[in-house]
């Protein structure tokens, strides 16, 4: 009984602490931007502030049930992945998925996202939603393959075990750095951001599947947005960085982690959509069948 | 410079250097707005006080962003050219561009240093802003775009015109200004701002902006159709006007740095005047005169300026005018009483030329009381105007003064006058020139008679000795500076604060003229009450003493009945505003009710003409 | 009338579609609207729509007096106005024959260099964005923003100088202001390795603009482009050595000059133009103080200000390429009629439309941008 | 009325709240409304040249939370940057209606006001609040960044006090706005948005939402045909 | 001198040509005043023959007076580095029909620009110009309004309100008695 109580109060704070996490993520996103840039930045609970804004909106625009749902799957996507993350002192159900589910479930927000975008009819939003599902086939070659590798590497496709094992022997980032790399080109193009940054391009299609997107619906994509920080660090530490023995540890990896992307996307331009698909399946997909080889 | 080749494929590595920019202090500038530059266009300050609201900055504004509001507690000051107008911005067409602040004659509107203004949707009056002292909000901050002497736009030199030197002029009754070029004339003209403060001025609201636009665009035939509508006596107001319309000029005003000269408006209409010719003039004057005869029959007495402009006016609206003149000549005392060197004859005969030509008769050598009485106008006219202005001068009535050799010198210039076709000799005079005269005041009528006595001087005896003397300081001399300034160089000495005590006689002959130093010339209640120190006592040698202080009507034509019938004030006709006396059917007109000055009488002519027409439209 | 933007019109069989580019888009420059006829990501046709911030320049210009008109001519260009104040006093000086002091024309040299500067510094940033990097639109705009305060120091204002006035300049500059602009090229100096490494040597960029919107020489000349693009296409033509106007004669500079014609090529001239101007500064610095003499010959009564009959067709070199005025005088207070040939009015339009066709959706913005087209000059 | 057909209005906020705790929260929701606002970066005018530096490094915006956002459906603020002309304000219109509420306008320079200097011009608008309700003006021609700024600071006070409600007046006085639009673009003209359709759905409408010149738009009102589209992968 | 060499061959070729007058400005401008009949025979040998390739603009005055357009073709050498206007006159028609002239977008390719803004602004109809359809005014249905004969600002005033203030300020200045004295309609130039 005190377990499944356990399992529920984890299952239910584990997507809050995410969200939290997440929130911290975007503003640290927001603040390096500002300091690259030379000026100051938003304020500190400029995040919340945006979400609670945007919630707040009085009149909505909905382009129809299949629109509303696809938003749903899209958040509801990310929250689902939270609990196949494993955090310090709280498992939730990771042992249970694995990095197979984990990897599966990582893939209904774009689609939410696609199936939702369509009903806008907006060509810009039609296109974005190409690009990113073009995206998406470019970053998940590598990703799977990283994803492989590891596995095959630890013998396990359960993160909990995983972390288990980097705990007592050492990180997967010595033991297999050439996959650690591909893994990181793999995260830049899950983040969304330079030079991968081709679906949004505001320039180029006025930020594509968002360009419809108005109060609540809009709302949804930020608190997306804050998950889907938060899963990339996490899975990233997990895998390659040894997860965190504890609180603080953890948070330091995964804000790292997070934050070499968002750095390096600020001084990049966007590659064109075949290019990144090149380049995608070329230097990572190639680092990662060495990485591969090694381990095997 | 690093040469960068277009085949440089560039490196992967090198944008991640600019991840440096983590250690390097951001350039963002605090919240709230920065100190603005020391020359910036920011929100509009005006100085009430300097300002003249001659809305010279709402005609040069782009955007049509100035409203002249009237602010009735101000000054209002036509004669000074000072107006209770101020400018009002309109901040929702203005685009600072300063080009009010560099066309400002005064430099009253500046730019201050302030530029932020927020308002809610609703609040857009605020948007509509009356410049002050204090700036937008109430608090200064510093100037910003001020008037300084390379953005000034306006011309402020005058433009020199031609006249005769005084070695040239000084045994001549030549006129002494040569009058504009037609090049110089649009110059000239192009200096105006069109601000109007002249026609306030003007005793008869000339509409010298009209006309001095009208001569810049070249059109002078315009510029005369303007002249008429107000001023028949162009010629001659042309040369001889006191000019307040100078004095009133925006471009007059004191308190800049560079130093300001208005326009030279009088010569303007002189030139104007003289580029048109006569019979064209006759045909522009009469454009506006009505066909349809009203029936009425009106007398004018003198046939001066004020007479023949009210005359003008009505022959204009129709009416029979009958002028009588008791001299020769039409003209009164700009024939009589202005010497030939300011203004020629034949062009005060253009002028009464055009008057007559519009039907107007004038019979001469007619005196009402002598040889018509005023009970006969009355009987024959449904009006008579009575505009025989000021003939006699006035007397100091110091001992001695009663001396046949002690002239009045509106009686003198009047003798001068009367021979005037060939007055370049002296010996039609029918008085013999002086060696040496002394004359009494400080006014024009005091220069004209030293300085035409002067020229018979220079002519006669080739030396000038000649000396005005009046009782004011030099700086308050009624005259105009240039007379005083042109006397001087004719040789006349002028002795400013003398109070003339007594003319001293021996055997029968004038030998001197004592003065006394004046103190003061006013008590402290502003009266006339001379004080003199009478330790410093001057005697001039003279053999001629000439008073012009001043001079008064007379009015023994009245009769006695109708004397008696008229109310009096203080010695002089009673006269309503329009010129109305207390007798229904007589006006008075002109120098006898204003005091002598050409515009002022022809303003008067217009005025009871206005009157006599406004009386009889009530009649009907 | 149904307002055409945000409405899609559908071809019926047919896997074309219509998209618009603006008015309101970010990969539009300024308030104008392009219209892609488009078949997947492919561009089959563009056409311009203008139009959006026409405010009948030419018309009001006849409707004010020769020195009003000075307020509104920099609007006509608003990232880069100074050639505009200039070159309409250059006509009205043509016709009139008034002798500019040498010192006003010294300072004029001053302000279209500086003002050359801020607008290259502006078109990087926004180049970049279109390609995704933001951070070198916040450099370029704050680097630009000193450049601004200078002007606001000499000028008063700042971004509409209202400076020039026909027969000069309407103030002398202040003191120190050299001292301050040589800090001002000191600091430029500093950031062009950050600039190079951030934007002209960066791999990505670099590849994104290479081989883009090319225009070759032929075409070039054929289409009437000026400025930097023609220079990208290697021909040195420069109004400013060409086609001599104040004292450029006596000022030493190169014209830089890349062959490609692409996206690269131009954002490569206007970075060589933009230390070429640094240059010229330098020089003018150094020459300014001995040149002695007043900043303005004076004009008449603004008010009453008939300008000689005549006509007159000046051109000066703005950043963006040659921009003309044609003004023609009836002798009176008002200009008769002003021609404005917006330096970008060739490439912002036909050029454009011309390019786009073939490229790919996510280079239109680029190529837009890399010609640097300025639709109010275009609109008037 | 005839519906238009592709943008339905969903019934959220239409009941009256009557939970005691709703105070605080619509006080929360004001405090982030003023703290968090989108700027559609809709260059009307000249002003627009002045925003790059205000959210730039120099003057950097985002301090105050104000980021630009590029379509309309984001965005809070709507900055007219000075005069608009007659082609531009029916986009400006139609970008307008399509922000969601509550939304904001802020008129920057002397041509929102009264024409500025192309008051002359017959291709400008010029009073721009007889066709949109504006919540703040900025005196300038243009202002500067910092007057930007401090414009921007006043709609976020206008906000937290409750101030900022220029957008109910669309709803409620949408007749005399769109008379004013009717009599600038002609009787025929029409926007894709169903203003009194969302001003009843919202309980917004008073008398003067409908009247006359909106009896005009009903007699040719069209619905928007939905639109199909393809694209090749 | 290349340049000296072209502009003394084009001097010598424009003065055989009795039809047209040549005045030379400067070292650098030349105008020549062309019939309307002869001017693209003029540009298409400016072009082919002595390097003017590039055509700077086309610009229009209107003359009512004249019942003419004036229309200036601004054309540059590179290689002779000078500025050839040439003007030519021809009819102008009331505001309703237009003019009609031919286009030289045959010569010159930016010439289909410049004849377009023309058509729009004064109404001169380019034959056989590519692009006669409007442009900039698609939303404007007055006349040609760069026409001297159209007054904007008759037609701003008919078309446009403008702003009515009534500030504090100038309320309490009407109670005294004071007001608005000059609106700045009153006083223009």
């Amino acid at each position: 009984m005190t377990s499944v109580t356990e399992l529920l109060a984890e299952l239910l704070l584990m997507p809050f602490i995410a969200f939290v996490v997440g929130l911290a993520m975007v503003l640290m996103y927001r603040k390096i931007a500002a300091r690259l840039q030379r000026r100051i930045g938003p304020p500190l609970l400029q995040p919340i502030y945006d979400i609670v804004k945007l919630y707040g909106k009085e009149t909505q625009i909905s382009h129809g049930l299949i629109h509303d749902i696809g938003l749903v799957m899209a958040v509801g996507g990310y929250v689902a992945a939270e609990i196949f993350l494993p955090v310090p002192g709280m498992d939730g159900i990771a042992d249970k998925g694995g990095i197979i589910t984990l990897s599966y479930v990582l893939m209904v927000p774009s689609l939410g996202l696609a199936l939702g975008v369509g009903q806008c009819a907006n060509p810009n939003g039609s296109i974005g939603i190409s690009r990113a599902l073009t995206a998406m086939l470019a970053y998940d070659i590598p990703f799977i393959i990283v994803v492989f590798g590891v596995a095959t590497h630890y013998q396990s496709t359960s993160l909990v075990g995983m972390i288990e094992y980097q705990q007592i022997h050492q990180w997967g980032i010595f033991e297999m750095p050439l996959l650690a790399v591909a893994g990181l080109f793999a995260l830049q193009g899950m983040m969304g951001k330079q030079p991968f940054e081709i679906y949004v391009a505001p320039a180029e299609i006025a930020t594509g599947p968002m360009v419809e997107m108005s109060g609540k619906y809009m709302g949804g994509l930020f608190v997306m947005q804050t998950f889907q920080l938060y899963t990339a660090g996490v899975l990233y530490t997990s895998l390659f960085l040894g997860g965190g023995a504890n609180w603080f540890e953890f948070l330091v990896k995964i804000f790292i982690v997070v934050a070499i992307p968002m750095s390096v996307a600020l001084v990049f331009p966007r590659y064109r959509t075949e290019d990144m698909v090149r380049i995608m399946w070329k230097w990572p997909v190639m680092v990662a069948l060495i990485g591969i080889a090694f381990v095997l | 410079m690093k040469k960068i080749k277009y085949d440089d494929l560039g490196s992967v590595l090198n944008p991640l250097k600019n991840l440096q920019f983590f250690a390097r202090k951001p350039v963002t500038e605090p919240l709230g707005p920065r100190p603005a530059a020391e020359i910036y266009r920011g929100f509009h300050l005006n100085d009430m006080e300097k300002c003249i609201g001659c809305s010279t900055c709402q005609k040069i504004c782009d955007n049509a962003a100035i409203t002249m509001v009237k602010i009735p507690h101000l000054k209002e000051d036509p004669v000074n050219g000072i107006r209770n107008l101020r400018p009002a911005i309109d901040y929702g067409r203005c685009c600072w561009c300063a080009l009010c602040v560099d066309i400002c004659p005064v430099g009253a509107i500046e730019l201050s240093r302030e530029y932020v203004h927020t308002c809610n949707g609703d609040e857009v009056d605020s948007y509509f802003v009356l410049p002050q002292e204090k700036g937008m909000h109430g608090t200064f901050e510093e100037k910003g775009w001020t008037k300084t002497e390379t953005n000034d736009l306006l011309d402020r030199k005058r433009l020199p015109m031609g006249e005769m030197t005084p070695d040239e002029r000084g045994d001549n009754f030549d006129e002494i200004v040569n009058g504009f070029t037609p090049e110089q004339a649009i110059l000239e003209a192009s200096r105006c701002v069109q601000c109007g403060m002249c026609h306030d001025s003007c005793p008869t609201h000339m509409h010298a902006p009209e006309y001095i636009r009208a001569i810049w665009k070249g059109n002078v035939e315009e510029a005369v159709e303007w002249m008429y509508e107000s001023n028949p006596f162009s010629h001659v107001c042309g040369r001889v006007c006191t000019h307040r319309c100078e004095s009133a000029c925006s471009l007059n005003q004191a308190g800049l740095p560079q130093g300001s000269e208005p326009i030279a408006i009088r010569w303007l209409k002189r030139y104007a005047m003289d580029a048109v010719p006569h019979e064209r003039i006759k045909e522009i004057a009469a454009r506006k005169k009505t066909d349809q005869k009203t029936g009425q029959k009106i007398a004018v007495i003198g046939a001066g300026p004020a007479g023949l402009t009210a005359a003008f006016d009505l022959v204009k609206q129709g009416h029979e005018v009958q002028v009588y003149e008791a001299l020769a000549k039409a003209g009164g005392m700009t024939r009589y009483g202005i010497p030939y060197y300011r203004l020629p004859d034949d062009m005060l005969d253009r002028d009464v030329d055009v008057i007559v030509s519009m039907g107007v008769s004038i019979q001469y050598n007619i005196r009402i009381g002598k040889d018509i009485s005023m009970e006969q106008l009355h009987k024959d006219y449904d009006a008579v105007i009575l505009a025989i202005g000021l003939q006699s001068g006035r007397s100091t009535r110091i001992p001695g003064s009663e001396h046949e050799d002690v002239h009045s010198a509106v009686e003198l210039l009047r003798r001068i006058g009367s021979v005037r076709d060939d007055m370049n000799t002296a010996e039609d005079l029918d008085f013999k020139v002086p060696h040496s005269a002394v004359v009494i005041g400080g006014g024009n009528v005091a220069m004209d008679i030293g300085r035409s006595l002067a020229r018979y001087q220079k002519q006669q005896y080739n030396q000038v000795n000649m000396t005005i003397t009046a009782i004011d300081a030099l700086e308050n001399f009624p005259a105009d500076d240039v007379e005083i300034k042109e006397s001087l160089e004719e040789g006349i000495t002028i002795i400013p604060s003398r109070g003339p005590q007594e003319v001293v006689l021996e055997n029968g002959k004038i030998k001197a003229l004592k003065t006394w130093r004046v103190e003061s010339v006013f008590d402290a209640d502003g009266r006339f009450a001379p004080q003199y120190d009478e330790s410093d006592e001057q005697l001039y040698d003279v053999e001629m003493v000439v008073e012009a202080i001043g001079q008064m009507a007379e009015m023994e034509l009245l009769g006695e009945q109708l004397t008696e019938q008229l109310e009096w004030q203080r010695g002089r006709l009673k006269v309503a505003e329009d010129g109305a006396t207390s007798v229904d059917w007589l006006w008075s007109a002109g120098d006898c009710v204003n005091g002598p000055d050409v515009v002022h009488a022809v303003a008067d002519g217009h005025r009871v003409a206005e009157s006599i027409n406004k009386a009889f439209s009530v009649q009907r | 009338m149904r307002p055409e933007n945000y409405q899609v019109v559908s071809l019926p069989n047919s896997d074309e579609y219509e998209l618009f580019i603006g008015p309101n888009h970010p990969g539009i420059e300024g308030n104008y609207a392009f219209k892609l006829k488009l078949d997947g990501d492919r561009v089959i046709s563009g056409k311009a729509d203008a139009g959006y911030l026409h405010r009948g320049f030419e018309k009001l210009m006849e409707g004010r007096l020769w020195i009003q008109n000075l307020a509104i001519v920099p609007r006509i260009c608003v990232p880069d106005p100074v050639p505009m104040e200039v070159v309409y006093s250059l006509t009205v000086e043509d016709i009139e024959k008034t002798e500019v002091p040498l010192r006003a024309q010294w300072i004029r040299v001053m302000q279209l260099e500086l003002s050359r500067i801020a607008s290259h510094l502006f078109t990087f940033g926004g180049h970049a964005a279109t390609t995704g990097m933001y951070t070198p639109s916040y450099w370029g705009v704050a680097d630009r923003d000193l450049a601004l305060d200078l002007f606001e120091e000499l000028t008063g204002g700042r971004v509409y100088h209202i400076y020039n006035i026909p027969g000069g300049v309407r103030r002398d500059i202040p003191n120190g202001f050299l001292d301050r602009l040589s800090d001002y090229l000191d600091y430029l100096q500093t950031r062009q390795n950050d600039y190079d490494n951030l934007l002209f040597t960066n791999q990505v960029f670099v590849k994104r603009a290479r081989d883009i919107g090319v225009l070759n020489q032929e075409q070039a000349l054929e289409w009437g482009v000026t400025g930097p693009n023609l220079r990208a296409t290697g021909l040195a033509f420069d109004v400013r050595r060409d086609d001599p106007y104040l004292i450029y004669e006596q000022l030493d500079f190169d014209i830089p000059v890349q062959s490609a014609g692409d996206c690269l090529s131009r954002i490569l001239v206007r970075r060589d133009e933009l230390f070429q101007s640094v240059r010229i500064l330098r020089q003018i610095i150094k020459h300014l103080p001995s040149v002695k003499g007043p900043v303005r010959s004076p004009i008449p009564n603004p008010l009453a200000w008939n300008v000689a009959k005549g006509e007159s067709y000046c051109r000066v070199e703005s950043s963006k390429g040659e921009l003309a005025y044609y003004t023609v005088s009836d002798g009176g207070d008002k200009p008769y009629r002003v021609h404005v040939r917006g330096a970008s009015s060739m490439h912002a339009v036909q050029v454009l439309e011309n390019m786009s066709v073939g490229q790919r959706i996510e280079d239109v913005a680029q190529i837009m941008f890399s010609l640097d087209a300025c639709p109010p000059e275009v609109d008037r | 009325m005839s519906k238009i057909g592709n943008i339905p209005v969903n019934a959220q906020n239409g009941k009256k709240r009557t939970n005691p705790l709703a105070g605080v929260f619509d006080e929360l929701v004001q405090f982030c409304q003023s703290r968090s606002m989108f700027m559609l970066h809709y260059c009307t005018g000249c002003g627009a040249i002045e925003l790059p530096p205000a959210m730039t490094s120099r003057f950097d915006m985002e301090r105050l939370g104000i980021q630009p956002m590029v379509t309309p459906r984001q965005a809070d603020i709507l900055l007219i940057t000075g005069y608009v002309s007659v082609k531009t304000l029916k986009r400006v219109i139609l970008t307008y209606e399509q922000m969601q509420s509550p939304k904001y306008v802020i008129g920057i320079c002397s041509c929102t006001v009264n024409g500025g200097m192309y008051w002359q011009s017959y291709a400008t608008a010029k009073v721009l609040n007889e066709y949109l309700p504006v919540d703040v003006y900025i005196a300038g021609c243009m202002p500067r960044p910092e007057a930007v700024i401090e414009g921007l600071r006043r709609l976020m006070g206008n906000i937290e006090n409750g101030k900022g409600i220029a957008w109910k007046d669309y709803f409620q006085r949408y007749d005399h706005y769109l008379g004013n639009q009717q009599h600038l673009f002609g009787n025929d003209w029409q926007t894709p948005t169903d203003i009194i359709g969302e001003a009843r759905h919202y309980g917004l409408e008073t008398e003067q939402t409908c009247g006359e010149h909106s009896r005009i738009l009903e007699q040719h009102q069209q619905p928007l045909e939905p639109y199909k589209m393809r694209i090749k992968l | 001198m290349k340049c000296d060499e072209i502009n003394a061959w084009l001097d010598a070729l424009l003065s055989e040509i009795n039809e047209i007058e040549v005045t030379r400005k400067s070292e650098r401008r030349v105008r020549v005043d062309v019939p309307a009949s002869s001017l693209p025979a003029l540009l298409e040998l400016l072009k082919g023959k002595a390097s003017y390739v590039h055509l700077s603009a086309i610009s229009c005055v209107d003359w009512p007076g004249d019942e003419e357009f004036e229309l200036v073709y601004h054309c540059w050498s590179y290689e002779a580095k000078s500025l050839l206007s040439a003007h030519t006159r021809i009819p102008r028609n009331s505001a309703e029909e237009f003019a009609h002239y031919v286009s030289v977008y045959d010569i010159y390719k930016p010439a289909a620009f410049f004849e377009r803004d023309i058509y729009e602004m004064f109404g001169v109809y380019f034959e056989s110009s590519p692009y006669m359809e409007k442009f900039i005014l698609t939303e404007w249905n007055g006349p040609p309004p760069m026409r001297k004969d159209f007054d904007a600002e008759a037609y701003v005033n008919d078309t446009f309100n403008w702003a009515d203030y009534h500030p504090q300020w100038l309320q309490d200045i009407e109670e005294e008695g004071g007001g608005i004295a000059i609106r700045p309609e009153d006083i223009r130039l």
